[in-house]
């Protein structure tokens, strides 16, 4: 697009100052007269994400515990931070047949794009609304399968919702 | 010679043998043409269905690895009839092979995954069942078959029919059942072709299976040093580990082939055993030491060098000119295993480069018969320092060990070794790393006097070190 | 609906196959019929199942270690014909044609009325090990649609209650 | 026994079968069978081939290739080892002349074997019967027994200094069997898949040797042609098919069987003088007129169609085996369908990729309603998978499979429509 230098002569410049501003002036009118959006009083008060907010993974698990994950390697493949090490190994389960040994995130690698999401066939990663992931310098900041798919928070899977029914994948094999 | 002919491939010129391999030609010329069950070693089948062109004056579409090349065919494999055909013809191929590919180790080098992605129909009609066969079968000789991935091509069963002769493999049942199925279980020692000619994920390789996805691979291409064949042979590496080897065709050596020992030869390489700095015996123990002491340690004395047949011409070349001309130095040759020669590849003499020692120490007027090793054997004193180049692949290590009782004598024993510490190598007082064949570049010399070319990967242990550095250390 | 036998594992009958000294006899006279051994594949295997009725493993591995066939290429011919049985079958086999012609005259219902009158299926022997049933794409016999053949011989037209009294009179 | 001229020239293939104990060799020498082939010893190989050329005979196998010009394509060096096969694994449903021309009279099959082999210069010769026909193998092998021991077999026959020897071979069931490719694998004791061509029998068949593979009908006629010439042979049938042909008829009429008429016959005159009518005056709905392979005519094209290679052809079918199946109105085309769709999946050989997922496609595709996933829209893509088969493949099993269907649908869409939409008692629909 070209803008033309002289356009305010038709116009006059009041008008592309207002349409400039409005959002910003409407930010701080409400800011100034509302306030639940200013700032919270953290952690007593949480703020709350949309469904859609790209935190804390998980690994989703089938009906019977074990993980959905097939270690295809799409994900670690996509991950632009290269943040995903997985180790597979054969599934006594020949319907199975592939199963990770180990499946490990570089949390302080990861840039929570989401992309691991989008290229599992399985459905097998997600990205939780949990931001909470604080923790000290020492740690190694690396988690395992344990962590990403059977931590504390997910409550096996009643807190946030982590397990995928196997029925819609075997769908597939007909 | 033979007689070349002209003919036009989707209006290109083409330049081809008369009588040649329609199909050949074409994929000589850079031509694509979609195909799975043709081979160039194996004979034609024709049943995949995929090669078909058109030719001017022929009424109904043929499959070119049926034809052969004739001066002025005009032939197009382009035409929207030909491509319907590949399309449909693709999509009877997929229609009953499963939905695997996130747990195939063929994905990525998969002949359905390329062809979908140019001929596939994308919008699936298939909502039947499936025709299932039996998956995860370990037919032996580290294959594993899963029939259900299959498109009987039919390339497996002809390679046991026609390469090795060995009738292991066989289709059973016809129409849409028919599988293939193992006779007992694989024999020949040239299995882990089966996989490399799969084109699909039927027949995969339980060494390598679910190591790695194939898209994390890189090659390089180089020779085997399995034994005196010297076959062509690309190795698939990342930077974690190289992770197997397979053949390169080439016409003057091995063809399309090689054998399943050869597949082995990657394994010391990255090898989480390999040796990777100088070390010092503490005890039976090995812990890593000061180069500068080992070196102190040796300097000036008198030193006899047993080297390994696995050296490229350039290594010997340096060592005689740098340290060996001065010093006592004999060969290693390892023994004989199985029969001289299988009739297809494999050999009994396992020296790589046996060819290439005896060349370079017949130039520097030394004796490299195992009567000289005997010799130099018998001759060695308390005082003096031994060095031995351990081979980078030892079938035999009973006979090694036995090579190893008789440097006893000696008050310095240092190996050399690209690969990993063995038990029977607490004889020595030092170990200090060389760089094996993956990590260097030379000539190694064949059976049959050709010269074969070894490429440099990338490294897992020590690149620049060689016998000759070490060797060094006792000249002041 | 398939009436491929599952040809995976080849059955085991217990007991070594040896041809008799007569079938040895045929089989030497086979030989002479054809200018190499391998196309005498066919009617050795018809041979054999005359003397055994069906081709368990031993006598693939009998006739291959006589003819020096690979046993993979005996099994493949077994398992793409429907007259060879690599799995046991009664003393009397049953064809029904299920074809066009038969099937609109009923032969289908036939081979089903059968089927649940023996209380067996596909290929299995019956429980007193008399009749083994197999349904057969056209047997060639149109003009006497539903037709059956018993034994080498072709009986029809048929309906269910002649079939069966048919197949009740077998030894 | 009298010669009777008139009833000899009235048929070529069946003018021995009124005798009783032809297939005696008494019987049909007395008859004057074998004369011809000692007639033939005395000519020319290459004035037979000619005069089987200027016949006209056309292969009765199914593809209607004329006999003569095969036979022009063959090897002509007569010292080079060749066979000579005899197409008897006839498996197209609906089909059943070969096996009717056997049982009643085997002679006429070996003489016209043994002059085709004395024209052709083949030492060898099998008759390759499908693994069914065990009875009529027996025949056969009786028959051959008795020539051999008349000394019309064997080593030098009848002092000619000419080899021929002629064995019966027996199939184990498979259709592909009857594809004369097929049939050289299955003889050469492997699966009878059928192999590339080129190279052609001819050139390169049985153990890569040339091989020349026939009808049963169409070396059965060669006594008949050389009997009479090939003149009068041509007086039979249309222009382009000359000759009779043996038509076995089944299904919805009074008298099925074998009848032997000149080409060019139409369908209705085979219906209504040579069958009796149909059955329980019916009206007729659709007929299959040359085995399951061909296209199905509806009511009106069969009252019109005159039974040679071109009409039918012409109409869109082809004449095949001469099997024709007549369906009267009280038939359902979707059983049809789902008959000959079965028969197609079982009988492919599993070779190549389009028939042999194709084949199991389309019987899976028309058999939805039994899950209840059938949609209207099935029909189209029946009639498209079908098209998408045709001309793929190594043997024309494929396109068998796929002409039916796609004539079918062609005929009597609505009739498949409603059929495939109809739930069965499997279906949840």
């Amino acid at each position: 697009m070209i803008l033309k230098a002289d356009l305010y002569k038709q116009h006059g410049f009041l008008k592309g100052l207002y349409l400039g501003l409005k959002i910003t002036m409407m930010n701080l009118l409400s800011n100034l007269f509302k306030h639940d959006r200013m700032t919270l009083n953290y952690p007593e008060e949480k703020y709350f994400y949309s469904d859609r907010f790209k935190g804390k993974h998980i690994l989703t698990v089938k009906e019977d515990g074990t993980l959905r994950c097939t270690s295809c390697m799409l994900c670690s493949t996509y991950c632009p931070a290269q943040c995903i090490h997985i180790v597979a190994a054969d599934d006594s389960d020949k319907e199975v047949e592939k199963a990770p040994v180990s499946f490990e995130i570089e949390m302080l690698r990861c840039v929570f794009c989401g992309f691991c999401e989008e290229a599992c066939p399985v459905d097998a990663i997600r990205l939780s609304g949990e931001y909470e992931m604080s923790g000290h310098a020492e740690q190694e900041w690396v988690a395992d399968h344990h962590e990403l798919a059977f931590r504390k928070s997910l409550n096996g899977g009643r807190g946030i919702v982590s397990t995928v029914d196997d029925k819609d994948r075997m769908k597939l094999r007909l | 010679m033979t007689e070349k002919v002209k003919l036009k491939w989707n209006g290109k010129d083409i330049e081809a043998v008369k009588g040649s391999n329609l199909l050949q030609a074409a994929l000589d010329n850079g031509q694509e043409v979609a195909h799975y069950c043709y081979h160039a070693g194996l004979s034609i089948a024709g049943v995949c269905r995929m090669c078909m062109v058109e030719q001017d004056g022929v009424p109904r579409p043929f499959p070119a690895c049926n034809a052969t090349c004739g001066e002025g065919m005009v032939v197009r494999n382009d035409t929207p009839k030909i491509k319907a055909a590949v399309e449909n013809t693709l999509q009877f191929h997929l229609l009953n092979h499963p939905l695997d590919c996130p747990v195939c180790d063929q994905a990525g080098e998969c002949g359905l995954q390329d062809y979908y992605m140019k001929h596939g129909q994308y919008d699936s009609q298939m909502i039947d069942k499936k025709v299932h066969k039996e998956k995860v079968q370990d037919i032996g000789k580290n294959v594993m078959l899963d029939a259900e991935r299959c498109i009987l091509c039919s390339r497996c069963t002809r390679f046991t029919e026609e390469v090795t002769k060995t009738f292991e493999l066989g289709i059973l049942n016809r129409g849409d059942h028919a599988e293939i199925t193992v006779n007992e279980e694989l024999k020949n020692d040239y299995a882990q072709n089966l996989v490399d000619i799969c084109p699909v994920g039927a027949l995969t390789s339980k060494d390598f299976r679910f190591k790695q996805r194939v898209w994390f691979l890189e090659e390089v291409y180089t020779t085997c040093i399995g034994c005196e064949t010297g076959c062509s042979v690309k190795v698939s590496q990342n930077k974690n580990g190289a992770y197997r080897v397979k053949p390169v065709f080439d016409e003057t050596v091995n063809g399309h082939w090689m054998c399943d020992d050869g597949r082995q030869i990657y394994k010391h390489v990255s090898s989480p055993t390999r040796l990777q700095v100088a070390s010092e015996n503490m005890n039976g123990l090995f812990v890593p030491a000061d180069e500068l002491n080992i070196k102190e340690a040796v300097k000036g004395k008198k030193a006899k060098f047993i080297l390994s047949t696995s050296l490229t011409n350039q290594e010997y070349e340096r060592f005689f000119h740098e340290v060996g001309s001065k010093a006592e130095v004999a060969l290693y040759t390892l023994p004989k295993l199985g029969a001289d020669f299988d009739g297809i590849l494999k050999r009994g003499d396992k020296n790589a480069n046996l060819r290439g020692a005896e060349h370079a120490f017949k130039k520097a007027g030394k004796d490299s018969t195992p009567a000289a090793l005997d010799k130099l054997l018998n001759s060695i004193g308390s005082s003096d320092v031994v060095y031995v180049v351990v081979p980078e692949i030892l079938y035999n290590e009973d006979h090694f060990n036995t090579l190893l009782t008789k440097i006893e004598k000696a008050s310095m024993r240092i190996a050399l070794t690209p690969g990993e510490t063995l038990s029977s190598m607490k004889v020595f007082n030092y170990l200090l790393p060389v760089p094996s064949f993956l990590e260097k570049e030379g000539d190694i010399v064949n059976f049959s006097g050709d010269i074969r070319k070894l490429n440099a990967g990338l490294s897992y242990g020590e690149t620049t070190k060689d016998i000759s550095y070490y060797g060094n250390w006792v000249n002041v | 609906m398939s009436s491929h036998s599952n040809t995976h594992v080849s059955h085991s009958q217990g007991a070594p196959f040896k041809f008799t000294a007569e079938n040895l006899a045929k089989y030497e006279e086979l030989l002479t019929r054809y200018d190499d051994v391998e196309s005498a594949l066919l009617p050795v295997l018809h041979l054999v199942q005359e003397q055994n009725r069906w081709l368990p493993i031993e006598a693939i591995e009998y006739v291959s270690e006589l003819m020096k066939i690979p046993e993979i290429s005996i099994k493949e011919v077994i398992s793409f014909y429907d007259m060879f049985y690599d799995i046991p079958v009664a003393r009397n086999m049953v064809h029904v044609c299920t074809n066009i012609t038969c099937s609109m005259f009923g032969g289908r219902e036939i081979y089903q009325g059968l089927l649940k009158h023996f209380d067996t299926d596909y290929l299995t022997p019956t429980r007193d090990g008399r009749i083994s049933l197999q349904k057969m794409e056209c047997l060639g016999a149109c003009e006497m649609a539903p037709c059956m053949r018993i034994n080498n011989d072709y009986v029809g037209p048929v309906d269910l209650v002649s079939a069966i009294h048919k197949l009740e009179e077998l030894p | 026994m009298e010669k009777d001229t008139a009833n000899y020239k009235d048929f070529s293939l069946l003018s021995y079968h009124h005798i009783p104990g032809v297939h005696n060799i008494e019987v049909f020498e007395r008859a004057g069978g074998y004369e011809m082939m000692k007639k033939c010893f005395g000519m020319e190989p290459d004035f037979i081939k000619e005069e089987v050329k200027a016949s006209g005979l056309r292969g009765r196998g199914g593809a209607g290739f004329p006999t003569g010009v095969k036979w022009g394509f063959f090897s002509k060096d007569r010292s080079a080892q060749k066979y000579l096969l005899c197409n008897a694994d006839e498996s197209e449903p609906g089909t059943f002349k070969d096996r009717y021309l056997v049982e009643k009279n085997p002679h006429i099959l070996i003489e016209g074997m043994i002059i085709s082999a004395w024209a052709l210069g083949t030492q060898k010769g099998y008759i390759y019967i499908r693994g069914e026909f065990y009875q009529q193998a027996m025949i056969l092998e009786k028959a051959l027994k008795e020539a051999y021991a008349k000394g019309y077999l064997g080593k030098n026959i009848l002092g000619k200094g000419f080899d021929f020897d002629l064995y019966v071979h027996r199939g184990a069931g498979a259709y592909i069997c009857g594809e004369e490719t097929g049939m050289i694998s299955s003889l050469e004791g492997k699966k009878g898949q059928p192999k590339l061509k080129p190279p052609f029998p001819a050139i390169k068949g049985y153990r890569g040797l040339p091989t020349m593979v026939n009808n049963v009908e169409s070396l059965a006629a060669v006594p008949w042609i050389m009997r009479f010439g090939a003149a009068e042979y041509k007086k039979w049938g249309t222009e382009k098919s000359a000759g009779t042909k043996l038509f076995s008829i089944s299904g919805d009429v009074n008298k099925p069987g074998v009848i032997e008429v000149p080409l060019g016959t139409s369908l209705k005159e085979i219906i209504e003088v040579h069958c009796g009518g149909m059955r329980n005056g019916n009206k007729l709905k659709a007929v299959v007129p040359g085995g399951s392979s061909a296209p199905v005519f509806n009511h009106d094209e069969s009252y019109v169609v005159k039974m040679d290679y071109e009409d039918v052809a012409a109409k869109g079918s082809m004449l095949g085996s001469g099997a024709i199946i007549i369906l009267d109105e009280t038939r359902n085309i979707g059983d049809l369908m789902k008959w000959t769709l079965e028969f197609y999946h079982h009988e492919s050989c599993g070779q190549c990729t389009p028939c042999r997922e194709g084949t199991g496609w389309l019987e899976s595709v028309f058999k939805r309603r039994d899950s209840g996933k059938a949609s209207k829209s099935d029909i189209d893509l029946l009639d498209k998978t079908a098209a998408s088969m045709r001309g793929q493949t190594i043997c024309a099993l494929a396109d068998a499979a796929a002409m039916p269907a796609q004539g079918m649908i062609k005929s009597f869409r609505s009739e498949l429509e409603a059929y495939i939409m109809t739930p069965t008692h499997t279906g949840k629909r």
